[in-house]
């Protein structure tokens, strides 16, 4: 069997909605999703109408529409981000225990996350810098983090300063275990798990490059 | 994703001999009579069958033992009035019976679908029911340590669903519907009707659709034969 | 302070009908009972529609109402005995985890059970007479035992062959350990608990009759 | 027995300095002003407070920390954009914090108000929040034992109920409130409406009155300002 990684060279890295595009385009039909707060709500836009997929809000309800504009916005109904959004055909509210319990129970099919740091294991820190004075906040980041039944990370590959936010440990305090199957960034898709990462696609950069700039066990995926 | 079927024979395809299956209905309200006669019909044997009672009179899950395809029942009131084809099998040697009290039968299958490994649990304490179990005192409070309850199928009767698999139900027919459910790996349910997404309070509805593989829609005997 | 027998020697035991009025006397207006399947079931008949009290049925409803007659009868609405009943204004329904974590988790305020067999420190015997081709089944009685904030047994003091079901230790197998708070018979009311059993009150027998009858340690109740 | 009270100041009355005090919401959807607000008024001081968020802006939950009467918070996410005031007193070293993942605070509150005694968890294994918490592998997966959340009081907003204290809440605003109910000694709600015993669909109520102490009714502000 040959693996070959599908080296997008001729264009430059992927904006953030690409990423986003690029998550919603592996997310199969009629599946039952989460987007975390923050850049992952972009996946949205590009989940088509008839894709049948049903996002789920922690906060207790599938079935969650778009960001409510104009008469639309109600106080009570919110996403996970407190922002107000709307309710699609065929919805349904659960209270706290029972989103949780979807989640944790492995009923979602994906749920997608940001991240500070993503190790090739799979290991997972996005809620915590772990600076002194920073107030700690987890919410529902690591109920998703072990719950769903693929975890998708989405970020940009290197921090503002250039360094790897794929590593071989991360440095901040965790939110889950081995628990990230894929890594959408802006120069490659990565898949997570016990064997290190495999890169399925880069942007604007070649894996023998990606694989420079990186200090992590690579080898190119399937 | 929910599919919608037009038999009960086609919503039962595909169950495996040996699998764990999940029967709703507490005596026969809630029992999803007509996807039982479909599994008979489908042919799987060797079953473990999970459910608050073993069986009333001669259909619904009777019939299913009466078959003598049921390897091993898995509930918390076997002896009723009219459970003379579990009795008789049983007096025979030729089925076993695990008895869990009610709540606990409820919430280890809450537990396989929340997510919960294990749960420490006031009930049967100091009784035949625990024994050779895992104690511990909490907070001054002995408990028993349960574990979940996951199974491979649900058979579940509810009143109305949509087309995305929401569910509500008909009263006290509600009963352990909303639970087998969520600790099933395919969850199959009978309805009386189903309508289209929007057809339902969201507000009201019990099971989220994420819980329901098959729908097949059973329309009401009372009302097919009057 | 003088601690006094209610002796009732002047008329017989109590019939079933007068337990069950003796019991749903002592029920606190507005409260949340469950009566068990059998005997118990009787106390409805004397909670006056006033009262207040709100009876629940371990397959999962609250506000449920008489036994239905004619057209009332619903195969969906039963008691917990598979009795068709009807529903009462205010009524709720719920799933049977609901069900019982309502009542595992101290929310009922009586329950009333029969017994074969009660102990002086309140070790219940209800579910099973240990007889080797019994078939044994459960139900909900090892969950009510334990969880309701009072448990309250209802049932004849002696068997059909005259030894007495109030006993020092119960030779049947248990439903709940200590259980019970309150045990109520034809020839007397028992208060139960770690001190042993109290009589409050008798019925056709004076106190010390009934000491006599028994084997267990007695004291007058309060 | 669930009472019917014409004010929230009556509906508070008796919180005890040193209580936990559950309270609802999710950010500002379902949080229960109007009972903090009466909260605030009746004095109660030295709580604990379970909530999600630890305060938006400077009303509702944030009201009561800027009162100085909040000892810790328990909550899984206080940092906010508008969460100025819990921020101060926390850099102030004037409030203590408990993060907790946001499916044990809503699971531990279930497991106290369905009697369980501690639970083994899927959630924080290998995580900072795990540390020094027993954990056991069970069927190859690690789990962390959580123990239940019980609170004095519950403080919930709810949408409508009956005399009987049966609830309906609306939309995401029902979040903790179902949970929040089961796990307190006493349940405050404010509501928008209170019906007659009958006036809720039987098959629809969220919270049965049995969860319920007192309901003071709260006439919708956007209502009552137009």
């Amino acid at each position: 069997m040959t693996v070959t990684v599908r080296e997008h060279t001729d264009r430059g890295p992927l904006s953030r909605d690409e990423i986003a595009a690029r998550i919603a385009r592996d997310i199969p039909r009629g599946a039952y999703v989460n987007l975390g707060i923050g850049q992952p709500t972009l996946v949205a836009d590009h989940l088509g109408p008839d894709s049948g997929i049903v996002l789920h809000t922690e906060n207790g309800m599938l079935g969650m529409g778009p960001v409510a504009v104009g008469d639309q916005v109600d106080p009570d109904l919110t996403n996970a981000g407190k922002i107000p959004v709307v309710e699609l055909p065929g919805a349904a509210y659960f209270h706290h225990a029972d989103s949780f319990a979807m989640m944790r129970g492995g009923h979602l099919d994906v749920c997608v996350l940001g991240a500070f740091q993503v190790s090739a294991g799979g290991d997972l820190a996005n809620w915590h810098t772990g600076a002194p004075d920073a107030i700690p906040a987890v919410g529902g980041a690591m109920d998703l983090a072990i719950g769903a039944k693929q975890v998708v990370v989405m970020m940009t590959l290197l921090a503002k300063d250039g360094t790897p936010k794929l590593v071989r440990d991360c440095t901040y305090p965790l939110t889950g275990v081995g628990c990230v199957d894929r890594l959408y960034t802006d120069l490659a898709v990565f898949e997570l798990g016990p064997g290190g990462a495999a890169v399925t696609e880069t942007f604007g950069i070649s894996y023998d490059e990606l694989a420079a700039r990186l200090d992590v066990p690579l080898r190119p995926g399937a | 994703m929910t599919t919608v079927h037009d038999s009960v024979d086609e919503a039962v395809a595909g169950i495996e001999d040996g699998s764990t299956v999940l029967v709703g209905g507490f005596g026969m309200a809630g029992m999803p009579v007509d996807l039982i006669d479909a599994l008979i019909r489908q042919g799987a044997t060797d079953l473990t069958v999970v459910s608050n009672n073993a069986g009333n009179g001669d259909t619904g899950l009777a019939a299913l033992l009466a078959e003598g395809r049921v390897r091993k029942m898995v509930c918390s009131f076997p002896r009723q009035a009219d459970s003379w084809v579990f009795d008789g099998l049983y007096r025979a040697g030729r089925i076993e019976l695990e008895v869990v009290p009610q709540g606990n039968l409820a919430e280890r299958m809450r537990a396989a679908g929340a997510g919960i490994g294990a749960f420490f649990c006031p009930t049967g304490v100091g009784t035949p029911l625990a024994e050779g179990k895992e104690t511990r005192e909490i907070d001054g409070r002995t408990y028993v340590l349960e574990y979940p309850l996951r199974a491979d199928v649900a058979l579940v009767k509810a009143h109305v669903a949509d087309r995305m698999g929401n569910l509500v139900y008909r009263k006290t027919a509600r009963n352990f519907g909303p639970v087998m459910a969520t600790a099933a790996t395919t969850t199959i349910v009978q309805v009386q009707q189903v309508v289209e997404p929007g057809g339902l309070d969201p507000e009201a509805v019990v099971t989220p659709g994420i819980y329901v593989d098959r729908v097949a829609v059973v329309p009401d005997r009372s009302g097919a034969t009057s």
